[in-house]
Formats: structure tokens, C-alpha cells, sequence
């Protein structure tokens, strides 16, 4: 499964890919295209990637989760292009064996790729404009993989 | 795709990185990709400070943005060698 | 959605009911039945419950969720019946506006369903022999809502 | 459905509870619900010494199980009132 991908998410793919009778525990996250008073009036968003990057960073976050828990399985998915308001824009799933540990591997890997996946997001409004969307600091220091 | 090339030293013992703009830097410069001459130590600061002297609008890019080298994460005094690919990041955003 | 059901759970259906334009987060908890070393040749497990208690406890549990989550929204199930390995026997889902709240609520649900619910198992084993399963302790202490 | 039914007193004030047996209990009492009359005072500890005391296999209940009064959780302890529901639970096992 691609880590960067141009489609919608397919949520049944991320869990069939994380699930196995091992596991008695699945925990997945999805995060959606929001439009609420605190985001205005947002019909969708235009995300944009440093593709390649992006994917390896992906990869490299769920290398670095396999590591910390290595019954554990993984899927997580960003998309790209236009995104809808409601339909998820990154998906992540986390099979283990027991629950603690799918928690906390699902919340790990989304909060990795929160930080370092080079990915940008253009807000398309009601009225036909568009603007750039930055939720994080300006700061230069490089987001630091937790492992290294 | 041909490349814009610019030319910061008239040594001839320089390097040639290649330089990439995303999301808003690419938006306002106008340009996603172009090649660099830099003296051999140059730093990614040294490459910033030049993308900054020689583009238009290219005061939007701070002078210590988020870079990548090589599609990794990389410190803003990094070291750059001939050939690598240096990517200015606007801040984060995905998820 | 019946919190108590004797069917197949419906993984979409949970996600859909916790989902809308204005929650950007979703999390889902599945548990499946698990066949691994630590638990033997299980090819099944037969989910009994106090069926009417259960309903009650699973619906107290997501109100006292909605208390603390207001912003939250909430799905949970319990599969009753025969359940074969690999499939969820009980599936909570969570939708909030953010990630952290997604991720609490969904927890908390599942840690007080585990704790509360009037559920009981009996293992099927791949020989035909039927085992009842425990893994609470046998304390007479009542679980208590951690909002009473 | 015609359930068992037990009298523990002789006295005519008494309450009548209905009691419900699940998981391990049931199967091995051969039994999932039964009227009980119990002193007007009585606990849920009382309901549990009289089930004891009268059904067969009835050893495998602890003294102090996990109880249940009209779907409720309650404590071992609880006073019981005339038309009560008491479930006697197996340690819980869901998920």
C-alpha cells in the first residue's frame, strides 16, 4: 500500500492490511477534512507533497514504530490533490495483539507524521478563492525522528 | 525539464545542488525547481541566503526555513555537496 | 445503533454515525477474537450476555463520554453469540473535532466497556471442547463509573 | 416461562426477588432464573447464602460475587427490596 496516493482512502484496505487473527486489537485514525465556525466557510483542501519524501518519511515513521512495537502492524495512508470536506485525508492503522499497544502505536505514528511529512494544504473556500493553510510553527529546526 | 541555473561563485571549483520550492515558496517564486552553483562549503544557509538575492519574492522564505536534503529532514547549517537536492519546506501541514 | 447486537459488526456504520464536516478526527477501537500461542486452538468464542444490563451499561458508558467529550460523538457495540477467530467482537468509535479528544474518548469507552459490561465467554476450541474464559479478576467489587 | 421458586422464611412478611444466573453459574446450576423469598431486610449477601445453601453446585458462586440489582452494578452488601431483579455475575469477560 502506498503511503502517498492520489485516491480516496479505503478504510476496509487499511484494516485488512492490519488485521490477522494474532492481533485481537485494531485502532485506526482517520483525519478528515474539517469545516466548522473556527475554520470557515471550507469546501475542501488542496494538499500538496514533496511526494518522494513524503513516502519515505512515511515509511521511515512506520519502520521507526515497528521498532517500539514489534508485534505490531501497520497501515497509513496520506492523500493528495483535492480533498472534499468530511472525507479523510490520512488514515493510520495499528493491529497488536492487545489494545495498550495499538493505541499507542496508531497515536504515535499519526503524531510522527504530523510533524514530519512534507505536506502543505491549500483551502479552497465557498466563494471560489483559496488560500494556504499553516497550522505549525515557521521554525527552522527540523522536526527530529524520536529514534534518532 | 530545463532547469533555471544561476551562478553564485565565478570559481570554477564550485557545486551544483539542486534546489526545490514547495507550497507557498513555489506559489509566490514562481518556480518549483532550479539548479544552484555554490562554493564547495557552502551550507544550506549559503544556498538560502542566495535563492534570497536572487529571486524575485523570494523574501518569503525565511532565512532559516525547514530544509531537506536529500528527501530527509535536515539542520539549517547542514553541509552541502555537489549533486545533492535541497528542499526549502514551507511549514508542515499535512495530516 | 443497538449496542448490543447479535450480528456481524458493521465497521462503516460506526464510522458514519461518528462522522461529520465539523469532527476532524475519528477513532475506532475493533477487538477480534485471537488465536495465538498464549491462548490455544481457538476457532471461536460464544459472546453470553445480561442483554438488557448491557444495553443500559454500553448506553451509560457513552453518555458519561458525551459528559466529559461534549464535543464528541460516540458508536459502540458488543457482537454476542458465536464469533469466529479474526472477526470483532466489539468495535467503539469516536469523532471529535481533534485528534486528542478522538483518542481519550475512544479509550475511555473501551477501558470502562471492558470493566463494566455484563459479558461473559466461552472459548470453542479447534478439538470441539467448549472452555469458559476469565480474564477479570473475581473481586465482588462492583466496577465503578469513574462519574458517580 | 415457570420459574423455580424458593421460600427462606416462614413468616408472611416477606420479599419476593427474582434472581438471574449467567455465564459459568448457569450452566452448572442448570438454572437461569428463580423467584427467592427473603426476610424484608435481607441483602444481596442473604439472596447469596440462600442460593447457596439450596441449589446444587451451588459451591462454584463465591460467597461475595459480583452482583447486579435491576441491571445496575451494586455492592455485595446491598439491601434488597420486594420485586428486585438480582443477577449474580462471572467475572466479566467482554471485549
Amino acid at each position: 500500500m502506498e503511503h502517498v496516493t492520489s485516491e480516496a482512502i479505503v478504510v476496509s484496505d487499511l484494516l485488512s492490511h492490519v488485521s490477522a487473527v494474532e492481533r485481537g486489537a485494531v485502532v485506526l485514525f482517520l483525519g478528515t477534512v474539517r469545516r466548522s465556525a473556527e475554520d470557515g466557510p471550507v469546501r475542501g483542501i488542496d494538499y500538496s507533497a514533496y511526494v518522494e519524501m513524503a513516502k519515505g518519511e512515511f515509511g521511515r515513521i512506520v519502520q521507526e514504530a515497528g521498532l517500539r512495537w514489534p508485534e505490531a502492524r501497520f497501515a497509513a495512508q496520506h492523500r493528495i490533490g483535492h480533498v472534499p470536506v468530511g472525507e479523510p485525508s490520512i488514515a493510520v492503522a495499528a493491529g497488536a495483539p492487545h489494545r495498550a499497544e495499538a493505541f499507542a502505536a496508531c497515536r504515535f505514528v499519526i503524531e510522527e507524521a504530523k510533524k514530519r511529512l512534507p505536506v502543505w494544504k491549500k483551502e479552497l473556500l465557498d466563494d471560489g478563492r483559496a488560500r494556504w493553510r499553516e497550522d505549525r510553527q515557521r521554525d527552522s529546526a527540523p522536526p527530529r525522528s524520536p529514534c534518532s | 525539464m530545463r532547469l533555471p541555473h544561476y551562478r553564485t561563485t565565478a570559481s570554477q571549483s564550485t557545486i551544483t545542488i539542486r534546489c526545490r520550492l514547495f507550497g507557498r515558496y513555489a506559489d509566490a517564486l514562481g518556480v518549483e525547481a532550479l539548479d544552484l552553483d555554490l562554493a564547495p562549503d557552502a551550507s544550506t544557509r549559503d544556498a538560502v541566503a542566495a535563492l534570497r538575492s536572487q529571486l524575485e519574492n523570494a523574501e518569503l522564505i525565511p532565512e532559516r526555513p525547514l530544509v531537506a536534503i536529500n528527501q530527509r529532514h535536515a539542520l539549517p547549517d547542514a553541509r552541502l555537496r555537489d549533486g545533492d537536492e535541497l528542499a526549502i519546506l514551507p511549514p508542515l501541514a499535512g495530516g
